[in-house]
């Protein structure tokens, strides 16, 4: 890669059925620009996250992985998300404990009005992982693209 | 107390209060005793050993043999009776078929910590208070025995044994140990670091499977790993990534769930520290989450299968302290 | 130039007939559109899509067959569940052939034959019916009993009536497990069929099916009089190289890929119970 | 015969590494032996052998077979295997070297393994006599003499020197081209050895009684009712397959990146659960029937169909390495007491 050519990071959102899905079409229908870097997963709850989708994502070329859900005490299922919210926060931190740089996992709750709030996380996800470079210590060399 | 097992396995077979004893049997040499099943006196007479060596963990095998017919004693040393309680909680194991014998521990020996203090050809270790005197081909040499228990006996977290039928020696405490100094120590170290260190370790591991496979928390009857449909199957670690994903997922799983018994490190053929990710776990838990040890009681929830309305959001990990 | 047996060749699929709601055949042929190797009936070959997976299938087609190899495949497994749902023209790689085959030009013949086949154990023995009907004469009799769970689950059920059926010195004789309507022939286990049909000892049987129906079979073949020297059978467990080294199908001390498939059944009461 | 002094160890070894790869068993950050890449600085360990054994330089646990690349109804083979380099490897023990002999029985018999055929002619086998044998050696059992391994090249070290004697023309050569050695007498290496065959005699299991095995009692032995009990713990893991220097089944696998799929092989044990499962089932399935198989196959079959070979050499490190301490020299006492 040239000097001049900036990199583009792979990203893999995943959004919940209910909220954060709603959030990302309504972003869409308002015309908020986010970059066309981040491709969206769509599962139906954010519990339904398992660690491995994480990883697998980062083995076939993420550079980051975002999860988005509905608001804590908002889940449709009454109580998906904080499941979610404490095993996020145990694989992040062991993501981090093993020297994968913090910062290319992330987990915010963007609700099915807040296409504004989607759109500014996904500018502000980009621009964090562009800075961090491409993911390296969680790639798989035989998907790398050489 | 060596004695006193063995007559115990004796005594509960004899008096036909259970039908078969899970102990560990003698082997080749001193060091090398394997988990058994013993059903008659004359097996347990025969080959019957409790010593130093007895670092196995045998509530594992209580899943199986509490399902066969009539009544099975096993023998617990502290930290396997978490093990067996965990299991228990879990419903794996059919308590009413089990006769749970306690034993008071003094720490297990370390067979490969007394190879790696230089001891090669080793005809017989004796235990002399806190000395071994270790007879080998090529001369005898004295040890600290504190110098050569397993890693997880050297940091023992309990001398309690936290379910039994009956105890041999005195009941101990839960007790404060440095098991996470380690985990502290990578914690502080830069992302690079702790970067290469695992590298280092993980890239040693041959995908023996020993580690899940003596873990008396991953008793599912089919692994992940093992599932051809998982997407996730893989037989050897093929790319530096594999070492890492088994790694992890598996830590994962058994979150909550490790009672940190430490078989994992024990088993591992290439002396990978695997125990240090388990207790990144709990350490998490413990600092996030409240204190929790897995296998101490039967009540308490899981903390990954329990929630607060007001937990910690994930960022807490890139905020918090430590070098970014 | 293959650098090594576990590279493969390319090969692509001519012609797909479905058999029975669960068996297709495949035909296969070099991507030169020329036969891709020579075999003796009763070997195998290695069929592998790649990404999903490599296994090993009984050719199915005579050696005779100057121009391709056909293989009558039952849907179960990750492989043949992808192969059912594939399309002519589709290419696929292929290895082989492997193992010993039945020992048609030597043990064989001269003899009066008795195929048994139960369901799609019909696939190895297609092979042999076929090149002992194209030598017709370096045989003699030639009896077939096939039996399957119902009438739809006979492979290769138009070839057997329209051509076997029809041919001299060849008695066939077919049967299903429950009655079935439209169906007149018989109706019974293969097995019994056997025992009833009482065939006098001096012929040579070759069988193949599952492992239930082979055991009941031998015992009524003994009742008979038969002795085990007289039954051949092929078999199959897993296998990943077929070359005798990847250690799967190792049983005794015989590698069914390469000392097998096919064992007479003297020989096999030498090995461990294990397949 | 050759010498060079050991504290001269290291200008050999950059001799060799001049010539060719060089991989020497020193010691890892886990404080365990292994067959490392040498370069300056690498030394030799003074364990008396490496964790994983030497059948890994000649049969490693993954290696890439062909690529596919495929596209709808259309594939294409693209044939991509490293051209192997030549190598040295120094220090090979004789139990690892005569493992050399019962892998070569299998990869380079019809049809010959072509992967492991380019490996063992580029490689260079220098072996080196045991000093101090643990208690857990038994080559004996199996004749072979740890005080004079074979290999393309022979040494013996003791405190002040290492002797060098080349057996093969690729070890002649390679002695051929290393100037740092000098002449010396071929009986300078008669004490190590006698030293070393008097330890030999003390090992608790060098005597190991193996009759009993013969192909004639197969079916004795499959059926004898001891193995349901020695393998009642096994846990079913593949740590005795993966340290076990002949031990060589392997399985073929495909990795899809997407781009294209990659065929790969690794090692399997007969240990797994899935070694032999199939759509419809497998033929094993208890750990029973599986930990026979892997006895039955070091034991009986494979000395059935190699002149009475056994599939063992006697190195030890099952005996040091299974978690719950089974292993082959407890599998074949128990055979043999309850057969009696």
């Amino acid at each position: 890669m040239s000097v001049n050519e900036q990199f583009q990071p792979t990203i893999v959102a995943f959004c919940c059925n209910w909220c954060s899905y709603a959030g990302a079409d309504l972003s869409g229908t308002n015309r908020l620009q986010y970059p066309a870097n981040v491709k969206i997963i769509r599962i139906p709850c954010s519990c339904r996250l398992n660690p491995m989708f994480i990883l697998r994502a980062f083995q076939r070329g993420a550079d980051g992985v975002i999860l988005c859900g509905c608001h804590p005490g908002d889940c449709h299922y009454t109580t998906g998300n904080y499941y979610a919210r404490r095993r996020m926060t145990l694989l992040f931190s062991m993501l981090d404990f093993m020297g994968i740089e913090r910062g290319r996992t992330r987990v915010e709750w963007v609700s099915a009005a807040e296409g504004a709030k989607f759109a500014a996380t996904m500018n502000e996800f980009v621009e964090t992982i562009t800075k961090l470079g491409p993911n390296r210590r969680l790639e798989d060399l035989r998907c790398s693209k050489e | 107390m060596q004695q006193r097992v063995k007559e115990k396995a004796l005594e509960l077979l004899r008096n036909g209060t259970v039908d078969r004893v899970i102990g560990w049997k003698t082997g080749e040499f001193f060091y090398d005793l394997t988990p058994a099943v013993f059903e008659t006196a004359e097996e347990i007479e025969k080959d019957f050993v409790f010593s130093g060596f007895s670092g196995a963990n045998l509530s594992k095998y209580a899943i199986a043999q509490s399902r066969a017919a009539g009544k099975t004693a096993i023998f617990l040393k502290p930290c396997d009776s978490y093990s067996f309680q965990q299991l228990l909680k879990e419903h794996r194991i059919l308590r009413e078929n089990i006769y749970i014998v306690g034993i008071a521990c003094e720490g297990m020996l370390d067979m490969e910590k007394i190879r790696a203090a230089g001891c090669e050809g080793v005809v017989s270790v004796k235990e002399n208070g806190e000395e071994l005197i270790v007879e080998t081909l090529y001369g005898d040499r004295t040890l600290s025995r504190k110098d050569c228990l397993l890693e997880r006996c050297a940091v023992c977290k309990s001398k309690k044994v936290v379910i039994f039928d009956e105890m041999l020696g005195e009941q101990g405490d839960e007790q404060e140990t440095a098991r996470f100094d380690r985990v502290a120590e990578l914690e502080a170290m830069t992302p690079e670091e702790r970067f290469a260190f695992w590298r280092g370790e993980l890239s040693r591991c041959i995908r023996c499977n020993a580690c899940r496979n003596v873990c008396p928390a991953c008793s599912c009857e089919k692994c992940v790993f093992d599932n051809d449909k998982s997407g996730v199957r893989n037989k050897a670690a093929a790319d530096p990534f594999e070492e890492n994903l088994f790694h992890i997922i598996r830590a994962f799983h058994v979150a909550g769930r490790c009672t940190d018994c430490g078989e994992c490190s024990r088993v591992c053929p290439q002396n990978i520290p695997l125990h240090l990710l388990n207790r990144k776990f709990i350490k998490d838990i413990n600092e996030l989450y409240g204190t929790y040890q897995a296998g101490a009681d039967m009540e308490t929830k899981s903390p990954l299968t329990d929630f607060t309305t007001d937990d910690c959001e994930p960022s807490i990990v890139h905020e918090r302290g430590g070098v970014k | 130039m293959r650098q090594d047996p576990l590279i493969p060749m390319l090969g692509e699929v001519t012609m797909i007939r479905t058999d029975t709601p669960d068996v297709k055949t495949f035909r296969v042929v070099g991507i030169d559109g020329k036969k891709p190797f020579e075999h003796i009936p009763g070997q195998c070959a290695m069929l592998s899509i790649p990404g999903v997976g490599e296994a090993l299938f009984s050719i199915t087609s005579s050696p005779t067959e100057p121009d391709y190899v056909d293989f009558s495949i039952k849907k179960c497994g990750c492989v043949t569940t992808w192969l059912h749902s594939m399309d002519v023209g589709q290419q696929v790689t292929i290895r082989g052939p492997y193992g010993n085959g039945f020992p048609v030009d030597t043990e064989l013949a001269g003899k009066d034959l008795l195929f048994i086949a139960g369901g799609i154990g019909l696939a190895p023995l297609h092979s042999v019916i076929n090149y002992c009907r194209h030598y017709r004469d370096r045989y003699g009799k030639i009896d077939i009993v096939y039996g399957s769970r119902s009438k739809d689950d006979l492979v290769d059920y138009p070839e057997i009536i329209d051509e076997w059926c029809k041919e001299d010195g060849i008695n066939v004789h077919l049967t299903i497990d429950n009655p079935q309507e439209g169906w007149d022939g018989h109706v019974g286990f293969v097995p019994n069929f056997v025992k009833e049909l009482a065939f006098d000892t001096s012929k040579t049987v070759l069988m193949c099916g599952p492992p239930i129906m082979i055991k009941f079979t031998l015992a009524g073949l003994q009742e008979l009089g038969f002795d085990k020297s007289q039954v051949y059978t092929t078999f199959e467990l897993k296998m990943k190289c077929a070359l005798g080294k990847c250690g799967r199908c190792n049983i005794g001390d015989k590698y069914v890929c390469k000392d097998g498939p096919v064992f007479r059944l003297d020989e096999m009461d030498e090995l461990p119970d294990e397949y | 015969m050759k010498k060079i002094a050991r504290s001269e160890l290291n200008a050999l070894f950059a001799a060799i590494a001049e010539q060719k790869q060089l991989f020497i068993p020193a010691d890892n950050t886990a404080g365990q032996a292994e067959f490392i890449l040498w370069k300056d600085g690498v030394a030799l360990t003074e364990k008396l052998n490496t964790t994983r054994s030497a059948k890994d330089l000649f049969f490693p646990q993954v290696e890439n077979l062909v690529n596919f690349k495929v596209s709808d109804k259309k594939m294409e083979i693209i044939e991509n295997r490293d051209p192997a380099a030549p190598f040295v490897v120094f220090g090979v023990r004789a139990c690892d070297c005569r493992s050399f002999d019962i892998l070569d029985s299998v990869f380079l018999s019809e049809p010959v393994d072509t992967f492991y055929k380019a490996r063992r002619e580029n490689g260079i086998i220098v072996t080196l006599g045991c000093t101090k044998p643990a208690e857990t050696c038994f080559c004996g059992a199996f004749g072979i003499d740890a005080a004079n391994p074979a290999g393309d090249v022979t040494c013996w070290l003791d405190g002040e020197t290492l002797y060098w004697k080349s057996n093969t023309d690729k070890g002649k050569a390679l002695t051929a081209a290393l100037s740092v050695l000098t002449d010396c007498d071929e009986n300078a290496v008669v004490a190590i050895q006698e030293n070393t065959r008097k330890i030999l005699e003390k090992l608790p299991l060098n005597n190991l009684d193996l009759s009993g095995f013969e192909s004639d009692k197969l079916m004795e032995l499959f059926n004898n009712p001891a193995w349901t009990e020695l393998s009642e713990s096994c846990l079913g893991c593949g740590t005795c397959t993966f340290v076990c220097p002949t031990c060589q089944c392997y399985d073929v696998q495909d990795f899809d990146n997407g781009r294209e799929v990659r065929r790969f092989r690794c090692w399997d044990s007969c240990m797994y659960s899935d070694f032999t499962m199939m759509a419809h089932g497998t033929n094993r399935p208890t750990q029973k029937e599986r930990f026979r198989q892997r006895f039955m196959h070091k034991l009986v079959y494979y000395p059935s169909n190699n002149n009475g070979v056994f599939g063992c050499v006697g190195c030890g490190r099952c005996l040091q390495k299974c978690p719950i301490h089974m292993n082959i020299v407890k599998v074949a006492k128990k055979l043999k007491e309850v057969a009696k």
